[in-house]
């Protein structure tokens, strides 16, 4: 019997042919499958952008001196000027040190909204996908529930019980995509239990909790972290646009939401009060949606 | 060789043909300087394992590539026309009327959302060959010419509403509509039953006849090309390395490789397997079924299905028992069972004497180290996040007793035994071949060392040359570990290498059993004749050239 | 976001500039001046609050730049002098124990469903403003807390009782929550009168069409309206054929459709847009709202507030002109007392509001209060600190509030800003834990610090007080009104000595006018008055 | 297929009753009530003892849990009572809010499908990669955008600036121009990633090959087979889109001065007027539900594959990768 090295170089394809993409994913080094220059343009800058953002939310006092805070009446309203690189609010505070020192506050709120989606959703798709039968029923038929009051609705409505605070806001907003994370976790769990490795390894005789715990939760685990990705994103935009409601962060506290809002009074005359926070809501979206976006892309693969 | 025109030119020459993918920057040459001629009325070959270049060259010739691929070379002359790389609307008029395809899978090749009526008579608006007012009646006399009974019926069905085998004919009916002098073959039957593969190839040389045409048939499977073809091109990475008659190329190969690919190919030929089991002197029967049925419950308004009806089998130790049917015998639900995954109805199995059929699974985990199981697909079967060496562990982690240590002995002893390399244990699945995998995927069966070991089709998605090497693996094995197999299959070739015992399923009854060379050699009823029939390989074409 | 800022002054002045403004701009254009080429055209009016129930007992500010074109009132103030002057009553008596007002009638007064107005409906309106009616869900006024009862003398004369004196009793009827309605609106219950289909006045306009949600309403001129009190500037039937009024919460939106002409009014202005507007030719007109200034309300049950001392260096640590200056514009007045400089009985008490840090720093030094780690000001280890609820109906209080929390910052106070919905502002503003909180009363009467500071009615400080009762009850009883003046001078002194409320700035409302409007003018508490509001072509 | 619709139905008010449940429970644990929100509005002048009064004849001094099935008995007998805060009737509200919301939502549904499905088929076939990587990036860069900041800048620019479309709603079609506009792009990124990403998946798909190899030219092809193929994961998005549309319509109706469902909701969320935020909740789930419920049944008639009491029926959602959009 001759060995097997016919066979060797055609790694990573499918068994049997596939019309149309013979040979395409042959031979290709390991490190350019895992990233390739399309998609360095895109992760990179938006990892540029995180990055900035998260020293920013970490240190700020490191990016600038000025007290966030601080009203210099005399200095109200001021164009962007070498002063004051953002220019200065109605109050005469910076707007510069107030977009950096309220980094913390957004990020913050956006991550304490995915953790509260993630968490709730995953626990009710976990159970959902594993128990299967009724209590599957039951608990897709509470997240139809969910669903069919459009989230920022439910958002709105309790951020009002809970009372205005990013906190708030942020659970707000995570609660209202528990459903999200609840039907992509219970596929992703319906998924993963088909699958033939884990069908093999119930024949290895693995209990279900290990299965959970070694094959499920980890394959799993792309597809969360590109919701989360996505989810980071869209926390930010509707914390922001509860702040833009009045439903949101508390004064003098510079969440960029709050900040957008209170710009917005002033787009006649200073139209920068809305352009810089927004433009950092933007970016940062954008970063999030990009990575969230390119893990599922890798995770198709 | 008929007509002058066809003395001039052939159907179509290929010359110096070369082929290059780039991908992400990365370019692989995947044909390389193919040449060949086919004259109307005969039928090539191109053979050759995944990667070969095989599929390319017929995308080439029809001038379907992917995007990312480019032509480096070579003319592809159809009767004296060179259409390679031609502008987009000389390949329009040209395709579907002097050229046509036929592909691989049947299953995604039409369009879901479109009655085959009108796929079909899409060839005749688009060639302007036939008036509008004859598209219904033309396409109806099509179907009725690739052997539909009620074509009138089925014209205006959806391809999903018809078998593989018929919308294979569908496919068949679209490339001979208007009579093209060429057709380009995907592997046509790769997917389908082998009973439904010989009426398809059948009537796809009977056409071939009627019409002339010259046909480039692109396969994996040596004995179809043996079968089916009148020159044979092997091809290996992307070029020709055995080219010539059918009949000479299957008696004496003249490249190494093109001998490789003969000898690991199984065939009907009489097995020179020892029996494990002797009937004088009975060995303990391991695995014991008796009258096992399994119903699905129907879907809303449909009645519910029973997928096995009343299999009764034994497996003694050490024997090879095998399961043979074509899809939809129920053959892979029986697997399920006996390992159970799913419940049966009603029945009894009965491991290693004790009946398991109504414990739960926490009664039967531990049971389970007597019976483990090796799956068709080893890509789909290996959890890509855990490392080989983890995947071999995790049944002696969860069922054995043994210490760390001794379980990484255990580890690394059974990758010796299935000819895996130490240093594969610390890599992950998506590193090595298909057949590297089912090498695995069988260590992770037999560490455990379990008294049975059931194998769904464990070799049917692996190349040829590398399915001869598993089954080899697998009869080693069973000798030096003792298992018993039961081994499912819908290729009796292999069926007939590897078993003492075999039982022939059909739409969920068990149609005959026995002694495999008693079930080869004197089949009793007419099923399993067909399926022995429809079994390609041993040159027919050639034979009756030759003839 | 409920936004009130009223008017009324002053109007004087700027009603004369703006009136020149016009005139030249229309003599520079069309032909002549004719006061018949004033009549015509459709005005859209842009209004910042949603409106809310249109009842006109306990009406709203929010919906009282629309109710004052479609209901009259019994009497008219003349927003200058506030002086009170006829409407659909021509005259009246009030008894020398001034418990009892008789009036007479105007005749021929009709209301939009073509009923007459009598005596009959006079007493019916104002036994439910007096009164309630329980059966239907209508709650007293508590403008009209010593209302006994009204009776019909003659169909044209209809006689009110008090139960004691109130010097700003006539006064009351001449404000819009006062209006006469009809019959049919009176017999309809709670609910059914807050819609705006069944509000049946006697005004100048009424109602056309409007949407179910009152987002958009069209109030269309009556042309038999021929009683309009003299101190309109015009009589017979108003000018305008038709008021849009639209509500757009967006302040942005506001300016922007007046600038583009989408608009001709806009009410509430942003200070900080006025002077976009100004340079883009809108004219930016302020009226002054008579009644209290714009001020933080003190519970003095709340902890540290209690001490005098406190108070009084809050009101020193505050500078009115820093806040005037950074969030307000010139169009607003700082505060110089409780009264806004525009009313009738304000007298400059300024010398109780000078900024001096150095002197609150004292007072609390004096109150025993000592700097912590943090840099606030503490006593057994309490801090001295505050939150303070952003109140929703001011647009400009969030931005304020910031600013006077960093003033009190300076001398080591510390002021929270918290932004809550309506709905728990309202419960929160009557916590204990609540010092302060932003708030107005508007009426063009002096009596409005009765009813904010009088024990009988909500009671600012939540802390019953006799000698400021007895003040507030002798202003009302006055004989004369030099009197009452010098009462009211005496009660202006005494708020502020006591620092019982830190006022803020005089309230005020801002309106951007297309320069097609003319003739635009408000009544006393600065509600739009549209009746003589023209515009030119 | 009776029985199938029914069961679908009968879920589909199931659903509506537990989305009525949870708003009540929700409203019911706010920490005040319009009463409290009207006498103490500064210039209000009612009491504590008016408040009592005005409570009793609202009914709000019931029971909880009687006020829980007076308000269920009257929905089913079409009454959706009064708003505490305008004394409207709550049905005439909605009956005069939905049609301007609805209007707004297929305006801006169009705007978004067409948006989206242009960029996707643009993307699609851009000839080149540097092009077709622009055009992948407008998408993500449209849904990063605040719906607010968007339509604060249009109303800018096109009604102020330019004065093209007025500012303010006045029922105009123009008027409807910009609210449209802001809402379709919103929602047009996830549609035109998912038809992007359909649309690849189609074009590799072996029947294309199929009949390309017919003669076909690559219009053809994209016209009797791709575009049909790859628009039905758009019928499902289409579902989930609508619950967007809605919300969008929260912060769009407030920026445009747009009269709406949306801005009641607001406001009525703001004043906590409970009568008709239940009936806004109960409104809009009903009409998710119903859409839902129509898509679930033209799945048949579009995709013959799958077919009412054979095949299974109730296909995944792509709820959960469905690409972030806010509707913010």
């Amino acid at each position: 019997m001759t060995s097997e090295n016919f066979q060797l170089n055609t790694a990573a394809v499918d068994g049997r042919t596939i019309f149309g993409r013979e040979a395409a994913l042959r031979a290709l080094p390991r490190w350019s499958r895992r990233l390739s220059v399309a998609t360095a343009i895109r992760v990179v800058p938006a990892i540029a952008v995180l990055a900035i953002v998260l020293l920013w939310a970490i240190l700020p006092s490191l990016f600038t001196a000025v007290d966030p805070n601080l009203a210099v009446p005399a200095q109200k309203l001021e164009a962007p000027s070498a002063a004051h690189l953002f220019g200065t609010d109605y109050l005469g505070r910076d707007l510069l040190s107030r977009v950096i020192h309220g980094t913390r506050e957004s990020l913050t709120g956006a991550v304490i909204a995915v953790a509260v989606g993630l968490v709730l959703g995953s626990f009710i798709g976990l159970v959902a996908g594993s128990a299967r039968g009724i209590t599957d029923s039951l608990l897709m038929r509470l997240v139809d529930v969910l669903l069919s009051i459009p989230a920022f609705l439910l958002a709105v409505t309790v951020v009002v019980v809970l009372g205005f605070s990013t906190t708030n806001a942020a659970i707000a907003v995570g609660l209202s995509s528990v459903a999200t994370f609840a039907r992509l976790i219970r596929s992703e769990v319906l998924r993963v239990s088909a699958s033939q490795y884990v069908e093999a390894a119930v024949s290895g005789g693995v209990g279900y909790w290990s299965i959970l715990g070694r094959h499920i939760l980890p394959n799993s685990l792309n597809s969360a972290l590109a919701l989360v990705a996505l989810q980071l994103g869209m926390a930010i935009l509707w914390i922001a646009s509860l702040s833009f409601l009045g439903f949101g962060a508390q004064p003098p506290n510079p969440e960029w939401g709050l900040l957008v809002s209170e710009g917005r009074d002033f787009l006649g005359s200073g139209f920068w009060m809305t352009l810089f926070p927004g433009l950092a809501i933007v970016l940062v979206v954008i970063s999030f949606n990009t990575i969230g976006h390119v893990i599922r892309e890798k995770s198709a693969q | 060789m008929t007509g002058t025109v066809a003395a001039l030119h052939p159907a179509l020459r290929v010359t110096d043909l070369s082929v290059s993918y780039l991908t992400r920057g990365t370019r692989i040459d995947a044909v390389r300087g193919v040449s060949f001629d086919v004259e109307a009325g005969q039928t090539i070959a191109i053979v050759g394992e995944s990667g070969s270049g095989k599929t390319t060259t017929g995308q080439a010739i029809i001038g379907l590539l992917a995007k990312n691929a480019r032509v480096e070379s070579g003319k592809v002359e159809l009767e004296g026309t060179d259409i390679l790389g031609a502008p987009a609307a000389t390949l329009g008029d040209v395709r579907g009327s002097r050229i046509a395809l036929i592909p691989q899978d049947p299953t995604v090749s039409l369009n879901p959302l479109r009655r085959v009526g009108v796929q079909i008579a899409e060839v005749f608006r688009l060639h302007g060959t036939v008036p509008k007012e004859q598209w219904k009646p033309r396409t109806i006399e099509l179907l009725e010419r690739v052997g539909f009974t009620d074509a009138r019926k089925q014209v205006s069905a959806y391809p999903h509403e018809l078998s593989g085998g018929q919308r294979q004919r569908v496919l068949i009916a679209i490339a001979i509509a208007n009579s093209p002098s060429v057709i380009i073959a995907d592997e046509p039957t790769s997917g389908l039953d082998v009973t439904v593969q010989r009426r398809t190839l059948d009537l796809l040389d009977e056409l071939q006849r009627e019409l002339g045409t010259a046909i480039v048939h692109v396969t994996h499977d040596l004995a179809v090309a043996s079968d089916r073809s009148d020159t044979i091109a092997v091809l290996r990475h992307g070029q020709v390395v055995e080219f010539g008659r059918t009949a000479a190329v299957i008696a004496a190969p003249r490249s190494d490789y093109a001998r490789h690919l003969l000898s690991s190919a199984p065939s009907l030929q009489v097995s020179d397997r020892v029996p494990r089991s002797d009937p004088a002197h009975p060995a303990e029967i391991v695995l014991e079924v008796s009258g096992l049925a399994k119903e699905f419950p129907g879907h809303v308004g449909s009645p519910s299905f029973l997928a096995v009806n009343d299999v009764s089998f034994s497996v003694p130790r050490g024997s090879t028992l095998s399961i043979v049917g074509e899809s939809g015998s129920g053959k892979s639900t029986t697997a399920r069972l006996l390992t159970r995954l799913i419940q049966p109805t009603s029945g009894r199995i009965t491991l290693l004497g004790r009946d398991y059929t109504e414990k739960s699974e926490r009664q039967f985990r531990h049971r389970r180290v007597a019976i483990q199981v090796v799956y068709q697909n080893p890509f789909a079967s290996l959890d890509p996040k855990l490392t080989v060496g983890q995947i071999i562990e995790e049944p002696l982690k969860a069922l054995s007793e043994l210490k760390r240590t001794q379980r990484l002995a255990s580890v690394s002893d059974i990758l010796d035994a299935v000819a895996l390399p130490q240093d594969f244990l610390k890599r992950p699945p998506r590193e090595l071949s298909g057949g590297q995998r089912q090498r695995v995927a069988i260590a992770r069966a037999l560490v455990l060392r379990p008294d049975v070991v059931v194998l769904d089709e464990p070799i049917s998605a692996l190349d040829a040359s590398v399915q001869g090497q598993i089954l080899d693996l697998l009869e080693s094995l069973q000798q030096d570990f003792g298992s018993s197999y039961v081994f499912i299959s819908h290729d009796l070739a292999v069926v007939r290498r590897i078993s003492d015992h075999v039982v022939v399923l059909n739409k969920g009854r068990v149609v005959e059993q026995g002694p495999a060379e008693a079930i080869f050699t004197r089949p009793q009823s007419d099923y399993t004749r067909d399926l022995l029939a429809a079994v390609p390989g041993g040159g027919k074409r050639a034979a009756a050239a030759a003839g | 976001m409920l936004i009130r800022k009223k008017a009324a002054i002053a109007a004087a002045a700027i009603l004369a500039l703006s009136a020149t403004g016009c005139a030249a701009s229309v003599s520079a254009g069309t032909s002549s001046d004719s006061s018949n080429s004033r009549y015509g055209g459709t005005l859209t009016f842009l209004d910042p609050v949603a409106y809310t129930a249109f009842n006109v007992t306990n009406t709203l500010w929010s919906n009282s730049n629309v109710v004052p074109q479609l209901v009259d009132r019994l009497t008219y103030q003349d927003a200058k002098t506030g002086k009170i002057e006829p409407w659909l009553a021509s005259s009246w008596d009030v008894s020398s124990d001034g418990l009892t007002y008789t009036f007479h009638l105007r005749k021929g007064v009709t209301f939009s469903d073509g009923t007459q107005l009598d005596a009959q409906v006079v007493k019916d309106n104002y036994d439910q403003h007096g009164l309630g009616d329980k059966a239907k869900g209508i709650a007293a006024d508590s403008f009209f807390t010593g209302y006994v009862k009204s009776t019909v003398v003659d169909p044209s004369t209809v006689s009110i009782t008090l139960s004691k004196p109130d010097a700003g009793f006539l006064q009351v009827t001449s404000i819009y929550r006062s209006g006469i309605v009809a019959k049919s609106t009176l017999e309809k219950d709670w609910n059914a009168q807050g819609q705006l289909d069944n509000l049946v006045g006697s005004g100048p306009f009424k109602v056309k069409s409007h949407d179910a949600n009152n987002t958009t309403i069209t109030l269309e001129r009556r042309d038999d309206y021929d009683w309009a009190p003299q101190g309109f500037a015009h009589q017979g039937k108003a000018y305008l054929k038709e008021i849009v009024y639209k509500t757009v919460a967006e302040d942005s939106v506001r300016m922007g459709s007046v600038k583009s002409g989408q608009a001709q009014i806009a009410r509430n202005i942003l200070p900080t847009d006025e002077a976009a507007l100004k340079s883009a030719g809108i004219t930016v007109n302020s009226y002054s709202v008579q009644g209290e200034v714009n001020h933080l309300g003190i519970n003095l049950n709340s902890k540290f507030v209690d001490n005098e001392n406190v108070r009084l260096a809050l009101q020193a640590a505050t500078n009115r002109q820093e806040l005037r200056d950074t969030v307000l514009s010139d169009s607003y007045g700082v505060a110089k007392s409780v009264l806004p400089q525009a009313d009738h009985n304000f007298t400059d008490q300024s010398s109780y509001l000078q900024y001096d840090q150095a002197k609150a720093e004292k007072l609390l030094a004096d109150a025993g209060f000592t700097k912590g780690s943090d840099g606030f000001l503490q006593k057994d280890g309490n801090t001295l600190g505050f939150t303070i609820y952003v109140a929703p109906y001011y647009q400009t209080s969030k931005k304020l509030l910031q600013l006077l929390s960093q003033e009190w910052g300076k001398v080591g106070v510390q002021l929270t800003v918290k932004e809550v919905d309506s709905g728990t502002y309202s419960t929160k503003i009557l916590s204990a834990d609540t010092a302060f909180n932003q708030t107005q009363w508007s009426r063009a009467d002096a009596d409005v610090l009765r009813t904010a500071f009088g024990s009988e009615y909500g009671f600012a400080n939540k802390v019953a007080n006799p000698e400021l009762d007895k003040l507030l009850q002798s202003q009302a009883e006055a004989g004369t009104p030099d009197a009452r003046q010098k009462i009211v001078t005496d009660i202006q002194k005494y708020l502020l000595e006591h620092a019982l409320e830190i006022p803020l700035y005089d309230e005020t409302q801002v309106f951007a006018l297309a320069k097609t409007v003319n003739g635009f003018a408000t009544e006393p508490v600065a509600r739009a008055e549209l009746y003589d509001t023209w515009l030119s072509k | 297929m009776a029985r199938y619709i029914a069961a679908r139905v009968f879920q589909a008010i199931a659903v509506l009753w537990a989305a009525y449940t949870v708003a009540f429970i929700f409203l019911s644990v706010l920490p005040s009530d319009p009463i409290s929100i009207r006498i103490n509005a500064p210039d209000s002048g009612l009491t504590e003892a008016d408040g009592v009064r005005l409570r009793e004849y609202y009914g709000l001094d019931k029971p909880i849990i009687l006020q829980y099935f007076v308000r269920l008995a009257g929905i089913f007998s079409g009454d959706l009572g009064f708003s505490l805060v305008r004394g409207t009737p709550v049905r005439s509200m909605i009956a005069a809010a939905l049609p301007p919301t609805v209007q707004l939502s297929i305006a801006g549904l169009i705007v978004g499908l067409v948006l989206g499905g242009a960029l996707a088929v643009a993307a699609s076939y851009a000839r080149f990669p540097s092009l077709k990587h622009f055009l992948q990036g407008i998408p993500p860069l449209f849904a990063a955008v605040p719906t607010f900041l968007l339509g604060i800048f249009f109303i800018q620019i096109f009604a102020f600036n330019l004065n093209l479309v007025p500012a303010v709603d006045d029922g105009s079609f123009e008027g409807l121009i910009g609210p449209a506009l802001t809402l379709g792009i919103g929602i047009s990124p996830s549609l035109a990633q998912v038809l992007l990403a359909s649309l690849e998946q189609t074009k590799g798909d072996a029947f294309v090959d199929v009949v390309l190899a017919k003669g076909a030219g690559s219009g053809f092809t994209f016209w009797h087979h791709v575009i049909r193929n790859a628009i039905l994961p758009w019928l499902t998005l289409l579902g989930l889109t609508f619950g967007e549309l809605l919300a969008g319509s929260i912060v769009i109706e407030t920026v445009f001065s747009r009269d709406g469902l949306g801005r009641i909701t607001e406001g009525a969320v703001a004043a906590q007027d409970l009568p008709v935020i239940q009936a806004v909740v109960l409104l809009i789930s009903a009409l998710y539900v119903a859409v839902n419920l129509v898509i679930d049944l033209l799945y048949p008639v579009i995709d013959p594959r799958i077919r009412l009491g054979g095949a299974p029926i109730r296909l995944k959602r792509r709820a959960s990768l469905t690409p972030a959009k806010a509707t913010s």
